[in-house]
């Protein structure tokens, strides 16, 4: 079997001899009867962690089980901007460790993830939202993670095709850049994991359902799914939008709400936008993607659903912030959109934690900031399954911290599932 | 002497041979409310009969009713109307004639000016005079009244006003009137 | 989306505000009984299927109504 | 060699129209009716762009918004737009369109180099490669990719045009205007139902505008002519439906700007409609399928019905020969005509056995057949020379184009919108709608029966079952059809890949190049699953979203995995159908209507009076007087000093106002705060907070008692709205049983703050007439008194800690109250102050605004926790009781002040104890900070762990974004006045 290893010689190798057929990136195997570690969800985050666990804990009797195929969710549909700009102390930690993957990952997994650190600018449209800024880039920076603080002038050099003028409504103060911001190849993140993973053995299995758990005495033992029943040391949820319903099979009631986020795409243009540039007066990001189309998004649309579509009336006012913030915009022409099942946790925070049920690991409660999160996300939740006990970066992602207090309000919204 | 301020006073007038827009003063809006029918009975005397659900209007002794909760109804009369005092003591009386801009628009056009921000359905055999409606103009709530095949009362925000006009007249600049965007 | 508001009549959603699921019972003020509030205010149960929550006509009569709803397919049903 | 020509008659053109345009730069004639393309073709420039991997030479394939090819930037300047496919664009005079992907032109492309490269980049190469020799790699690669992705170039010019959105309803829309389309709209419209017709073409009449036949096109006009006569039909021609959403909203695209390049004043170049429709029938047609076979990707090369369309609707013919290469029938109606026209046909059919009376046909028109043939390759370089057949018939046959039928796929689009999936139907080889949704009908080639008769005679069936869902059932007599016509027989013989041996690239998506090898690749590294395909080749990921190619590809993939074409399922069909402006999306709401505007009743005081203003959520605010300063940090100084030593007035109008009236007023009132109202006394204000449900605090403000059952709330600006809708959650959800009513009084009211030592005095002069005495009106007590027969409402609450009023009056007479004012107190030097320095003078006295109220502070955290009552329940008392929001070490609020007299205190700095290590999280941050002028120094409020148990303490303020690090110390909030004595003065 030739080496399965990518690089410009392979694809030399190739180009010459074109009925060389390329390895498989992943098996597609039968389901075993029973694993040592079961990760249910398919998307970057159970990819990872199945990764993880055969590389930092050399456990690679692992199944991935994927209702569909594997990055259908909402690795696959969003809008894949990366930062590590947070003010709480365990977000700041967590997420600068996952920016810190990032920037190895397509070596580490020998498949290209096309990590671009381009910079983010989150733009601030008062004096008030700056001093909120100017806390947040402190932060960063007391954290050894890089962060400016720009005025307008700096932000006009930077993004000079904003609306500057007198009819802008909001006009813009200044601006947060973090440099090694950017944005990730959404689905290579989710295909070189499998791949990864595959080659340490481990067997992703797609199109399985999960669709009961066997819990004896308070302990998780297997799955139902719709490809029969599996067997499991240990089992870890990272299904993200279906976090509460996959739970409930488990019996377990969780902090989560499904709620869609919309994203949208324009035709190919050659490269006009060299930053992700994110907007304090409404909730609106957009960056490039490398193929050429404008990625943007704004916030969800407010109300539960696992409909993996969006009202229109958010649409129109992403449309608005699109066209108001970057007036060019206006010819540039919508080719698609679509949305994504969120996991909105109450303070927008995450949970990477065990669960009252013995063996039965959970992660979730993602809101718009998993994509980021994907790598250090599977680490930690690799080191949580395989020590029974969570890592220090996620110890504050625990499923019972409402009732001690022990919020993670990031952005000061307040405990609102639909408001976060 | 204390002088009412129009929330309009500065805006740009609006112009067009077709379709006439403009402020409506001089009226008196009360709001009264109560709990239950009781109320409904106690008020009665005063206004005439009430209109029986939400989004009808009736004109009666110089006023407009309209139901604009289960339990709650919006009197509009003449500015210098003393059915508030007379209500007193029937019902929760409140003043509310400083709250709205009235804005008339008459005219063929209307329908069509209206129909580009205002999500129900403005055709004549849909939004008949006597017909009024509480819904969202340029984001803000608005309560839009047909009083005339083509005329429309327009009650906004009164801290609102001035942007629902710059907004209406902006929509309307195909029938009238060039107007400045920034006011 | 076309929510039937109970005094108004059908309206596009953009008029509503969404108030979250209507089924939680709120416990009594006063009790001290911190599970009781944790798991009201905190859990979820967020099916997927039907379910019955809380719509406010905000841009209209400002009226508060429970919504039947398939958070499965978006299919409105009863409004009260 | 490729070539085509303009017939000297015939076609739908307007030859008495001529249209001059420029085609990257060359000037090029054309009449009205020409599309781009058929206007190109007509002055034989069959080669107009490149693609944009191999920067092969790219001709028009289609005749339709299908095209993948056909791309070019037209417009300038802020006009500038790339990407449109000229098959959908009507020529118009002056005309400028640019080709694309193709330097210095598209004949002669630098780029085509790239070809020769062309076995490294199969698909997911980028996968594969670009990641060393560093980690960090990628940074260099990756501008190279960007730019040669891409297609066409934008401007970053703002757009001059004006775009506008509408709502409308109706009972049935039928979208698009072929024989099943009409039929349809014709069948509702005899009903009497609102019915609304659209048709993305400019004119109306589907697959019957490529046709030739005079009883066809008779039958057309005549049901034409009888919708125009209905009153309850409207005829939308340029309209495209994008978009189907929930609740039967379907957003349509209405396009202005076909005729005039620059729209007039106030006229909107498109329009994005907002419709609602009881009922809809889907009339969209089907789009015929390309071949897959090596180099059908040669200018020339187009689908047979392109083919048809190009001869009878745009008079435009292939030179001399034609070669139709088929596996089904209608390529057959292609070929007739353009024999008829004069065109030396030959076909070449899969099919070995092809219905006899299309072979009599042939034979009488002469064409040359070949059964059971299909072809392998084509020979030229920028165009065809001649085709290599293969099968039964091994002939190369001469020809200056090439007409393809791969077959038709339905546009299923639209009908898959709400998620129902499509499903494969083996009869006619192709994708069909699965169930239709309620109120879902439809007819015609979108159905998957091909035949003229059926599409009329099903298609007013769908009109009449439409309306009949919306209600109405009046009877309506069916739709007839043309005279004889009839439903040919179609059979399809599916061939979806090039036979194996031929070895020139064979294309499935042309936009982005990928061909039958790149899914053969895809196969073998185990990208099976369609969604899989499609993201790891980015095939139909283009402008025209795989129209021409998801089919193909489908059936290839499905062939390789050995699985039938069923069992493959599709990708998901998205919204829109095509490309939008976003533009038209927006409307108007962008720029200065993006959102709109809250001003205060003395807006238009401030304005004229020299206000600088400042936008605070939607609201105008007068930030600072230039009085004052002409710049913020001049000015709130000198405001601030104003109303420390002498009297200012200020607009507080912004506040929240509530009036909460019932008998059980006071009960709910001592539900949602956490201090007892229950007990407040007529004519009293009592300062307030309210929790949320979480034990956070939501809001504070002074609620007065104005009767037993009356009272008068105020609310943060910023809160209100939030506040209110909360209100009446908790009245209207879970308090039924009591009676209390509250509204809005915001609006209502105005509100100023007359404030300072001499601010009673001022008053006094404003209100001669009444006893403000401290006597009469107390500290948090409440006056009503009468000026001109206007109620005034006098409120003795400070947010500043000196002596002062909120003055509240009706709307319309704020700005008249307040000039009397003003006026009146001239001879005590009052002056109006801004948003800034009421935002300072809180600061001094340690009020907590917004930036402490930020969801994640409790009651304690602010010092307020002495104010909730012990006995009594409230909101947020439960939760508020968690373990982790009582912790002693919690960050709460605490006064700083600046140790450094030349230095400067900011906010968002972060806080640690002297002498530790200046990293992490440190011990609490700044949240506002302002210049005192009572103490001649920087002061700021502030979150530190532990609060002022540190009082004293000397600490470092880090403001690493500015490499700065100043001392400051630890004091009360209450810089001034802790005893209150200047309130009670
Ligand atoms: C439109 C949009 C934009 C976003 N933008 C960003 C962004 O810019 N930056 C950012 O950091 N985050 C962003 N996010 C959030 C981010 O995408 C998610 O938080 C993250 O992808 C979730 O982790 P995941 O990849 O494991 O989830 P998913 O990819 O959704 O994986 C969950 C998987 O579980 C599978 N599954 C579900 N139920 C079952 C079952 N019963 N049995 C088996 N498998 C099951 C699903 O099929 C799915 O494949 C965005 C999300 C959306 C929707
Ligand atoms: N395989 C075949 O035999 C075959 C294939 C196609 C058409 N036909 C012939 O075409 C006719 C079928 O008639 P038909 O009415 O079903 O199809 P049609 O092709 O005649 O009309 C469809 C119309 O819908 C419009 N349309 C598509 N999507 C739209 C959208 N999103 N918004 C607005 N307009 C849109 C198209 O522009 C087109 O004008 C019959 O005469 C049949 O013989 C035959
Ligand atoms: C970052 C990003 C870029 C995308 N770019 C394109 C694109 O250029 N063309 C396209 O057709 N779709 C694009 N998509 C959208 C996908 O086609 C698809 O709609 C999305 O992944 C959701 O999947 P679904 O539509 O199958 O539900 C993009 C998606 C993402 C997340
Ligand atoms: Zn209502």
């Amino acid at each position: 079997m030739p080496s399965r290893r990518y690089s410009a010689f392979a694809l030399a190798r190739h180009a010459v001899s074109p009925d060389l057929p390329w390895p498989r990136a992943w098996r597609s195997p039968e389901p075993k009867k029973s694993y040592d570690v079961v990760i249910i969800g398919g998307g970057g985050h159970g990819l990872a962690t199945a990764y993880y666990l055969a590389k930092n804990h050399g456990i690679k009797n692992v199944a991935v089980v994927e209702r569909s195929y594997i990055g259908s969710g909402n690795v696959g549909r969003n809008t894949t901007l990366i930062r590590s700009n947070y003010v709480i102390d365990g977000n700041t930690q967590f997420f600068e460790h996952s920016l810190k993957l990032w920037e190895g990952l397509s070596h580490d997994l020998n498949f290209n993830c096309m990590v671009s650190q381009r910079g983010q600018i989150v733009l601030a449209v008062s004096p008030g939202q700056l001093d909120t800024f100017a806390r947040r880039g402190n932060i960063m920076r007391l954290n050894g993670i890089d962060a400016e603080i720009l005025d307008r002038g700096e932000v006009i050099k930077l993004l000079p095709y904003l609306d500057y003028s007198k009819d802008a409504r909001f006009p813009i103060w200044g601006g947060i850049l973090q440099q090694r911001a950017g944005t990730v190849r959404h689905d290579a993140v989710a295909w070189g994991y499998a791949r990864a993973a595959d080659m340490h053995g481990i067997d992703i299995i797609e199109n399985c359902e999960v669709t009961g758990f066997v819990i004896e005495d308070g302990k998780a033992t297997g799955i139902e799914t719709s490809r029969g029943r599996i067997n499991a040391g240990r089992l870890g949820i990272a299904v993200a939008g279906h976090t509460s319903h996959v739970a409930r099979l488990a019996g377990l009631r969780v902090p989560v709400e499904s709620h869609i986020l919309q994203a949208f795409v324009t035709e190919p243009v050659k490269p006009m936008v060299h930053h992700v540039i994110s907007w304090g007066a409404e909730l609106f990001y957009l960056s490039q993607s490398d193929k050429g189309g404008m990625v943007f998004g704004g916030h969800i649309d407010g109300f539960n659903t696992y409909t993996q579509r969006g009202q229109f009336p958010k649409i129109q006012s992403v449309a608005e912030c699109a066209v108001s913030l970057l007036p060019f915009m206006s010819r540039l022409r919508l080719l698609r959109h679509w949305g994504g099942i969120m996991d909105m946790a109450p303070d927008g925070s995450p949970f990477i934690c065990r669960t009252p049920i013995g063996n039965l690991y959970l992660n979730g409660g993602w809101c718009y900031q998993g994509f980021k999160a994907t790598p250090a996300s599977g680490w930690t939740f690799a080191h949580t399954i395989a020590n029974d006990s969570e890592h220090e970066l996620n110890r504050c992602y625990a499923l019972d911290r409402f009732e001690k207090g022990g919020e993670l309000d990031d952005y000061g919204i307040g405990n609102w599932t639909y408001k976060q | 002497m204390l002088e009412r301020h129009s929330a309009l006073a500065r805006a740009t007038p609006y112009r067009s041979s077709i379709l006439r827009m403009g402020e409506a003063r001089e009226f008196s809006l009360v709001q009264v409310a109560g709990f239950g029918k009781a109320f409904e009975k106690a008020i009665t005397p005063f206004l005439g009969k009430l209109p029986a659900k939400v989004g009808n209007a009736l004109d009666q002794h110089g006023r407009t009713l309209m139901r604009t909760e289960p339990n709650q109804f919006w009197i509009v009369g003449p500015e210098n109307d003393d059915i508030a005092a007379k209500l007193h003591t029937h019902a929760a009386v409140t003043p509310l004639s400083h709250s709205r801009t009235r804005i008339v628009i008459e005219g063929a056009p209307a329908r069509n000016l209206l129909a580009k921000g205002i999500p129900l359905d403005m055709h004549e055999t849909a939004f008949k005079p006597g017909v009024f409606a509480m819904t969202g103009l340029h984001h803000t709530p608005v309560l839009l009244h047909c009083v005339g095949e083509n005329r429309f009362e327009l009650y906004a925000m009164r801290t609102f006003a001035l942007s629902v006009w710059e907004w209406l007249t902006d929509a309307a600049l195909e029938y009238g009137s060039q107007i400045a965007t920034s006011l | 989306m076309r929510i039937p508001c109970p005094h108004c009549g059908e309206r596009d959603v953009s008029e509503f505000r969404y108030g979250g699921d209507a089924t939680k019972k709120r416990p009594a003020h006063g009790t001290g009984d911190l599970k009781a509030w944790h798991d009201f205010y905190f859990l979820f149960d967020n099916p997927k299927g039907p379910h019955l929550e809380y719509w406010q006509h905000v841009l209209g009569c400002r009226q508060w109504f429970r919504l039947e709803r398939n958070t499965a397919t978006n299919e409105i049903g009863e409004a009260s | 060699m490729t070539a085509f020509r303009r017939l000297a008659t015939g076609g739908r053109i307007d030859r008495t129209r001529r249209h001059a345009f420029h085609f990257d730069g060359e000037l090029c004639k054309g009449f009205a009716g020409d599309t781009l393309a058929s206007a190109l073709l007509a002055e034989n420039i069959t080669l107009v762009g490149r693609s944009f991997k191999y920067h092969r030479p790219r001709g028009f394939v289609s005749a339709g918004v299908e095209e993948p090819n056909g791309l070019f930037t037209i417009g300038e300047e802020g006009r500038t737009e790339p990407n449109i496919s000229g098959t959908t664009i009507e020529l118009s005079d002056g005309l400028k369109a640019r080709s694309q992907n193709a330097w210095p032109s598209p004949a002669f492309d630098m780029m085509a180099v790239n070809s020769l490269a062309a076995p490294l980049f199969q698909s997911g190469f980028y996968y594969k490669t670009f990641m060393g020799p560093t980690k960090g790699s990628w940074m260099f690669y990756e501008p190279f990719i960007r730019k040669a992705a891409g297609l066409g170039a934008g401007t970053y010019m703002a757009d001059p045009d004006r775009y506008e959105t509408r709502y409308a309803f109706c009972d049935v829309l039928v979208i698009g205007s072929g024989p099943a389309g009409l039929a349809a709209t014709l069948a509702a419209a005899r009903t009497g139902a609102r019915v609304a017709l659209t048709e993305q073409d400019s004119e109306l009449g589907g697959s019957l505008l490529s046709e030739n036949s005079e009883v066809n096109e008779l039958w057309r006009t005549e049901v034409i002519a009888e919708l125009e006569s209905f009153p309850n039909v409207e005829l939308k021609s340029r309209t495209t439906a994008q978009g189907i959403y929930d609740g039967n909203l379907v957003a349509l695209l209405e396009r202005r700007d076909h005729l005039r390049p620059q729209p007039r004043k106030g006229e909107a170049r498109q329009i994005l409609v907002q419709l609602r429709a009881r009922s809809i029938v889907f009339a969209t047609g089907a789009l015929e399928r390309p071949l897959v076979f090596s180099n059908n990707d040669r200018p020339g090369v187009m689908l047979a019905s392109a083919l048809r369309t190009y001869l009878n609707r745009y008079a435009v013919a292939p030179e001399q020969r034609t070669l139709i290469v088929t596996n089904n029938d209608t390529a057959y109606g292609a070929a007739f005509d353009l024999a008829a026209a004069g065109v030396a046909v030959s076909v070449a059919d899969h099919r070995s056995t092809i219905a006899p009376a299309l072979l009599n046909r042939a034979a009488s028109a002469g064409l040359a057949i070949f059964p059971g043939t299909g072809i392998a390759d084509v020979e030229g370089s920028k165009g065809v020379v001649r085709g290599r057949l293969s099968g039964a018939h091994a002939a190369v046959v001469e020809c200056d184009a090439v007409g393809m039928s791969g077959g038709w796929s339905p546009a299923v689009h639209l009908t898959s919108h709400g998620g129902i999936k499509p499903r494969y139907d083996e009869t006619i080889a192709a994708i069909v709608p699965g169930d239709l949704a309620a109120g879902h009908f439809g007819a015609g080639a979108v159905m998957g029966t091909f035949g003229l008769a059926s599409a009329i005679s099903l298609g007013s069936a769908a009109g009449i079952n439409a309306a009949a869902f919306a209600g109405l059932t009046r009877k309506s007599k069916p739709v007839a059809p043309p005279a004889g016509a009839e439903d040919h027989s179609y059979s399809i013989l599916p061939v979806w890949t090039a036979p194996r041996e031929s070895k020139g690239k064979a294309f499935v998506d042309f936009q982005n190049d990928v061909t039958a090898r790149d899914i053969r690749v895809a196969h073998e590294e185990g990208y099976h699953s369609v969604e899989h395909l499609k993201r790891y080749t980015t095939l139909g990921m283009g402008t025209d979203q795989g129209k021409t190619s998801n089919i193909n590809a489908l059936a290839i993939m499905a062939g390789l995995r050995d699985v039938p074409l069923a069992d493959a399922g599709t990708t998901t069909f998205r919204p829109p159908y095509t490309g939008m402006a976003m533009g038209a999306i927006a409307g108007r709401t962008i720029g200065h209507h993006f959102r709109p505007h809250r001003r205060s009743p003395l807006h238009d005081w401030h304005q004229a009076n020299g206000a600088t203003f400042l936008e605070a959520g939607l609201w105008m605010r007068a930030w600072y007087y230039d009085w004052a300063g002409d710049t913020p940090e001049a000015a709130y100084v000198k405001e601030m000093e104003l109303v420390r030593k002498g009297v200012g007035i200020s607009d507080v109008s912004t506040l929240g106002k509530i009036d909460v009236r019932g008998p059980d007023a006071a009960e709910f009132l001592n539900r949602v705060y956490v201090n007892g109202f229950a007990k407040l006394p007529v004519g009293k204000a009592r300062y307030g907070v309210m929790l949320n449900d979480d034990g956070v605090v939501l809001d504070d403000g002074t609620t007065t008692r104005l009767t037993d059952d009356h009272f008068y709330m105020t609310t943060t600006t910023a809160q209100a709205g939030e506040v209110m809708s909360w209100l009446e959650y908790l009245l209207q959800t879970q308090w039924t049983d009591l009676k209390v009513h509250v509204t809005s009084l915001t609006d209502e009211w105005g509100g100023m703050a007359v404030s300072g030592p001499k601010s009673r005095e001022a008053l006094q002069l404003a209100f001669p007439g009444s006893n403000l005495s401290n006597e009469n009106l107390p500290y948090m007590g409440c006056l009503d008194i009468r000026q001109d027969g206007v109620r005034i409402r006098l409120l003795r609450l400070s947010f500043s800690g000196e002596l002062a009023y909120e003055v509240h009056v009706a709307a319309d007479f704020t700005a008249s109250l307040w000039e009397h004012i003003l006026e009146a107190a001239a001879p005590l030097g009052i002056k109006p102050y801004g948003l800034e320095a009421l935002a300072s003078l809180r600061i001094e006295k340690g009020h907590v605004a917004g930036l402490e109220l930020d969801h994640r502070n409790t009651l304690d955290d602010l010092g307020l926790g002495k104010m909730a009552g012990k006995e009594k329940a409230y909101v947020g008392k439960e939760l508020r009781f968690r373990e982790k929001l009582q912790a002693p070490d919690r960050w709460s609020l605490v006064g700083l002040e600046l140790l450094e007299p030349d230095r400067k205190l900011r906010g968002g700095a972060i806080l640690f104890a002297a002498g530790e290590p200046i990293k992490g999280h440190g011990r609490g941050y700044i949240t506002s900070v302002t210049w005192s002028t009572e103490l001649g120094k920087f002061i700021a409020l502030a979150l530190y762990q532990g609060g002022l148990k540190h009082e004293g303490e000397e600490i470092i303020c880090a403001f690493p974004l500015k490499d700065e690090q100043v001392r400051a110390r630890i004091v009360s909030p209450h810089f001034i006045d802790r005893e209150g004595a200047r309130l009670h003065a």
